[in-house]
């Protein structure tokens, strides 16, 4: 299979604790692949050494055939690896429009530019619109984005990773605190990113949407890769659902 | 009842976190909170605690409105608390980590505090290190005897199972056993058979909110239970 | 903030033009010589404003750089002949020279917490001050020295006019700078800065690059000053000169620049006020405390300021009406 | 050798001096990760009411202690009333303590007025000893013993005492304190106004050491302050006291053979711990993003 983007023997350490340990995976090109796994298995550990956040004890990360090991997350960015956050992260006190357009305009290569063609940037925000459209926030676009609510703003975080238009993104429990009624519209907005033939790498809790949207699983348990493949493998894995359950004595 | 919860709702940030979660712990057993990642397990007992106070609800400990204390009042009313990362002061020694919950040195603590050194030899060994360089296992023993050197009726302990290798997390089995005695425990843990081989009455959280209650025998023995709201399927 | 500014175009176009024709009306001495500080400090506390309100950097050694303006015109005046070609070669001089301070001082303390670059700061001007009183052969110490100008700016009605467009460009070119893709990418960074990376934007660059502007646009605050007393002494690097710049961005209101203009002709005004009033009472002598106090309670109670708070109570109205 | 011994010992008193303005400040940041811009404005206050309480009763010591009170009064009063009000927002915290720096500076002048006052030593410390050829001060000998006698006591304050205990696991985990039943606004304060007295008491020194006192020298004295701070290590009081020897001898050495370029030394000094290793001397950590 190819993968677009590869760890080999994968390890950090903080003080005496191994928080992710040897693991060796692949995400293939154009699959939505999920890492799922207990409280503390290190899920969130794994991200941040894919998009850079952290750096490796040992172990490398490749990326369409190039180390990024040692890259650093806006390098990585700017390569093709964009990412959403946990906890809400956007900017507080730029409207939503504003915060789209910024990654639409990193996306567009512009960093540096201090007179600008004004067709030019009416473009990015042509394009910004386009991509609030997608998320279903068009109609909040001059809204300051600390005044949004909890489910518009994971929006908003999805659309800025959009707008980046990187092959591979990163998840990470793109549902997380928000009430039930909010969770059917990122299902949607996923769904779409899917047929739109990228690479998604998802955490997420919610167990009825990881087996419903992925491609393959693979479960991380204190650290390690302890299993990998299709949702249907992973629930028939009786090691797996030891680990779930808390009965799994492994070697270490 | 030793302490009742009633219908908290708990935001971090903008987070709504907790959405009405309801127990009841009563004196002398083991209550175990069950559920999924980031069901809000955590947050219910830091909310106990006063670290994330509810914007809704009530919290009776001992039959006294706790939850607009803040959370030095709450401790000293008697709930100790073990987080999961266990809260250990790294730079201070084992010995000072002790010193430090300990606010009185009468005849009394230190009859405790040779129970407690009993209950986990390895402490005693350690007495004079440094408590970051200790093991998770230490570490964990460490976070229940500063807990415990208190006498407080009501401890918190948050998945002590984390992180350890099954023989160590037998040796805390072990121990929370002896202290199941002394004390009233309300226990967050993902480890099934740690749960059952502890608990009496167990509630499983799910979404923010208290879903099921019962006795722990009961559970154990219910298959489909367990799996629908702690397996992955 | 990013948002279309709340004074529409006319009232700018109404205060423009009464300072225009004040200098006709009222041709005190002093009031053209107050109303000559106001601009020359608004573009100061401009460049302050870019830096605190736009990027989010505390700086307390901001008047390192108004001294190396006021310093290298005067040196520059003293030594050669005071024409006009010399005036640009001091100019050039100022720019260069901030821009490399702004640059080296960037580089190498940007990178630390906010803490540690405001204390950072502060010794580095610090520094300046100690180094101005002790090269005497350039400097004449702390008592500093007076140098001719070309005749021409001697006129103080010109120079009020000078003042007033430098003031105007000031806010013109930093309000272009803050509205361009690069501005913007500076208060993302404000914002949250974790963010602004994972957007893939470098962000020490963009510090960097703030720092530079604003040391540049001070330094010819601080080469105007200069040339406005045809004097200059240590005291140009003096924490006071950063504070006063604090104080008038704070005042004013963080990251409007307008706010930085309104702050300055505050303070100025209420500064030329109260040392008229020492002589009535010696204890109007010490205005700094009132303002010190004013100042801590604005950051604590009133942190948008003037224009800020104007602006939310704008939108406040308009989200109602919505 | 007359002049090494000399420098020497004048150095070392100055070093002491800064140290009880650094211990203060390294304190303050370690527990509440506050960096107090004002700690300048209470060394300031010291030196004035020493002096002036000094000047009107006849008493050093009476002085000293005032002005001790006097740092004790100020540092509650603005841990209460500025510092826990911004508690957690860095910006405002900066901008706030420096502000606080103004006015009190400023208030200085209004009680004292605007010229400097100036002082010497009592008559007991005042004169010098001379052994075998060298000459010492008298009081630059007090103000190296106090130093010494501060830096022993806040070691034995924090190692020895339940305080201290509770003040270095507040260091690593102010949550897991209060968890712990301990109330850890009141710590807080404690060390706050404990670290304001140190440095009024560094003031109060200052005024017969100098001879002159003069309301900016409070800044002055925190720029190098801060300086001791980052070279020894935020949080660490061995690291300040050793950072306050170097940045007192420096400036004294620096001040005799190429006096211009005294505190040009000092902040090299800083900008290359800060570039080769920013977590200064005895590490602490927190210093880059």
């Amino acid at each position: 299979m190819e993968y677009i983007l590869e760890t080999k023997d994968l390890t950090v350490s903080f003080g005496g604790h191994v928080a992710v340990n040897g693991v060796t995976t692949g995400f293939p090109k154009n699959q939505l692949k999920s890492i799922i796994g207990p409280n503390g298995a290190g899920k969130t550990t794994f991200f941040n050494l894919l998009s850079g956040q952290l750096k490796p004890t040992k172990g490398e990360v490749w990326f369409k055939g190039i180390d990024i090991t040692h890259r650093s997350p806006d390098a990585r960015t700017r390569l093709g690896i964009g990412r959403s956050f946990q906890i809400t992260n956007v900017f507080p006190n730029l409207t939503v429009l504003e915060n789209v357009r910024l990654a639409v305009q990193s996306q567009a290569g512009i960093h540096y530019q201090l007179l600008f063609h004004f067709k030019k940037y009416r473009k990015l925000e042509e394009r910004a619109h386009q991509i609030l459209e997608k998320v279903m926030l068009d109609h909040k676009s001059d809204f300051l984005a600390k005044n949004l609510t909890h489910g518009e703003k994971r929006k908003l975080e999805i659309a800025m990773l959009l707008a980046l238009d990187s092959e591979v993104l990163l998840l990470d429990e793109p549902t997380a605190g928000m009430s039930l009624e909010e969770v059917p519209a990122i299902i949607e907005v996923i769904r779409g990113l899917k047929q739109e033939n990228r690479t998604i790498i998802l955490i997420e809790h919610k167990v009825e949407m990881v087996l419903d949207l992925s491609d393959s699983l693979m479960v991380l348990f204190n650290g390690q890769l302890l299993a990998e493949g299709s949702p249907d493998e992973i629930l028939r894995n009786e090691r797996v659902q030891e680990a779930y359950l808390g009965g799994l004595h492994d070697a270490s | 009842m030793l302490l009742k919860v009633e219908q908290i709702e708990t935001y971090i940030d903008q987070h709504h976190i907790l959405q009405g979660v309801s127990l009841e712990v009563p004196a002398g057993q083991v209550t175990v909170l069950l559920g999924r990642n980031g069901a809000g397990k955590t947050t219910t007992l830091r909310t106990i605690m006063g670290m994330t106070p509810p914007a809704k609800g009530q919290i009776i400990f001992q039959g006294e409105a706790i939850h607009q204390l803040p959370t030095h009042a709450i401790a000293q009313k008697g709930i100790g608390y073990v987080p999961e990362d266990q809260g250990i002061f790294a730079d201070l020694t084992v010995e000072e980590n002790i010193k430090v919950a300990m606010h009185k040195e009468d005849a009394e603590t230190k009859d405790r505090l040779a129970w407690i050194l009993d209950l986990f030899p390895d402490l005693k060994s350690f007495w004079e290190r440094k408590a970051g360089n200790l093991s998770g296992g230490q570490k964990q023993m460490l976070s229940l005897s500063r807990a415990l050197v208190q006498n407080n009726p009501l401890i918190l302990v948050d998945e002590p199972s984390k992180g350890l290798a099954p023989v160590v997390v037998d040796k805390v089995v072990d121990a929370l056993k002896e202290i199941k005695d002394h004390t009233t425990i309300l226990l967050v843990e993902q480890n099934f058979a740690m749960a059952s081989a502890l608990g009496d009455r167990f509630y499983i959280l799910d979404n923010g909110q208290t879903q099921l209650s019962g006795s722990m025998q009961e559970l154990a023995q219910n298959e489909e239970l367990k799996r629908k709201w702690l397996g992955i399927a | 903030m990013i948002r279309k500014l709340t004074a529409p175009p006319i009232w700018y176009g109404i205060i423009a033009a009464i300072l225009l024709i004040l200098p006709l009306v009222n041709d005190s001495r002093s009031t053209l010589i107050l109303m000559t500080q106001i601009f020359i400090f608004a573009v100061f506390a401009m460049s302050y404003d870019l830096l605190l309100g736009y990027t989010g950097i505390i700086s307390f050694g901001h008047a390192m750089f108004f001294g190396l303006g006021a310093y290298t015109v005067g040196i520059w005046m003293n030594r050669q002949d005071e024409s006009l070609f010399s005036l640009l070669m001091a100019i050039l001089v100022t720019v260069i020279l901030c821009a490399l301070l702004g640059y080296v001082l960037g580089v190498v303390t940007l990178r630390l917490k906010s803490h540690f670059y405001a204390m950072l700061t502060l010794a580095v001007a610090g520094l300046f001050q100690v180094g101005a009183e002790k090269w005497r052969s350039l400097t004449m110490g702390n008592d500093g020295f007076t140098f001719s100008i070309p005749e021409w700016l001697m006129d103080r009605q010109l120079f009020y006019y000078i003042a007033f467009f430098f003031m105007v460009g000031g806010f013109l070119l930093l309000r272009r700078f803050t509205l361009s893709p690069l501005g913007r990418i500076l208060q993302a960074i404000r914002e949250n800065e974790q963010r602004a990376e994972s957007l893939g934007y470098r962000v020490l660059h963009y510090k960097v690059i703030s720092n530079i502007v604003a040391g540049i646009v001070a330094g010819l605050a601080g080469l105007m000053y200069g040339l406005a007393l045809r004097f200059v002494n240590t005291g140009v690097f003096g924490v006071d000169i950063t504070l006063d710049g604090l104080l008038m961005t704070i005042i004013g209101g963080v990251g409007t620049l307008v706010g930085s203009i309104i702050g300055a002709a505050l303070i100025q005004i209420a500064h030329d006020w109260l040392t008229d009033l020492a002589q009535v009472h010696w204890l109007f002598e010490r205005w700094i405390i009132l303002f010190g106090i004013i100042y801590i309670l604005a950051v604590r109670f009133f942190p948008q300021g003037i224009v800020g708070s104007i602006q939310r109570l704008a939108d406040r109205w308009k989200e109602r009406k919505m | 050798m007359d002049v090494l011994f000399n420098l020497t010992l004048n150095g070392l008193a100055t070093g002491m001096l800064i140290f009880l303005l650094a211990a203060g400040l390294t304190l303050i940041f370690g527990l509440m990760h506050v960096l107090n811009f004002a700690h300048g404005g209470m060394f300031a206050w010291g030196a004035y009411t020493g002096v002036w309480v000094y000047a009107q009763t006849g008493s050093f010591t009476i002085g000293v202690i005032c002005a001790v009170i006097v740092g004790v009064i100020l540092g509650g009063l603005m841990e209460r009333w500025i510092i826990r009000p911004v508690y957690g927002n860095t910006m405002q915290q900066i901008l706030i303590t420096v502000g606080v720096m103004l006015v009190l500076s400023e208030m200085l002048k209004v009680v004292w007025g605007p010229n400097q006052l100036s002082s010497h030593p009592p008559e007991l410390l005042a004169g010098s000893w001379q052994v075998g050829g060298f000459i010492i001060i008298k009081y630059r000998l007090l103000v190296i013993l106090v130093g010494l006698l501060v830096l022993i006591g806040v070691q034995l304050l924090l190692t020895r005492t339940k305080l201290g205990l509770i003040v270095r696991a507040g260091v690593s985990d102010p949550e897991m304190v209060q968890a712990l039943g301990i109330d850890i606004r009141r710590v807080f304060m404690i060390v706050f106004m404990l670290g304001a007295a140190l440095a009024a008491l560094g003031g109060a020194l200052l005024g017969p050491y100098s001879g002159v006192i003069h309301a900016d020298m409070g800044m002055e004295f925190a720029i190098l302050a801060f300086i001791v701070v980052v070279i020894g290590g935020m949080g660490s009081i061995p690291g300040s006291a050793l950072a306050a020897v170097i940045v007192g001898l420096a400036g004294a050495f620096m001040n005799y053979y190429v006096p211009d370029l005294s505190l040009a030394v000092n902040l090299l000094l800083m900008l290359l711990v800060l570039i080769f290793r920013p977590q200064g001397l005895f590490g602490a950590k927190g210093v880059q993003q």
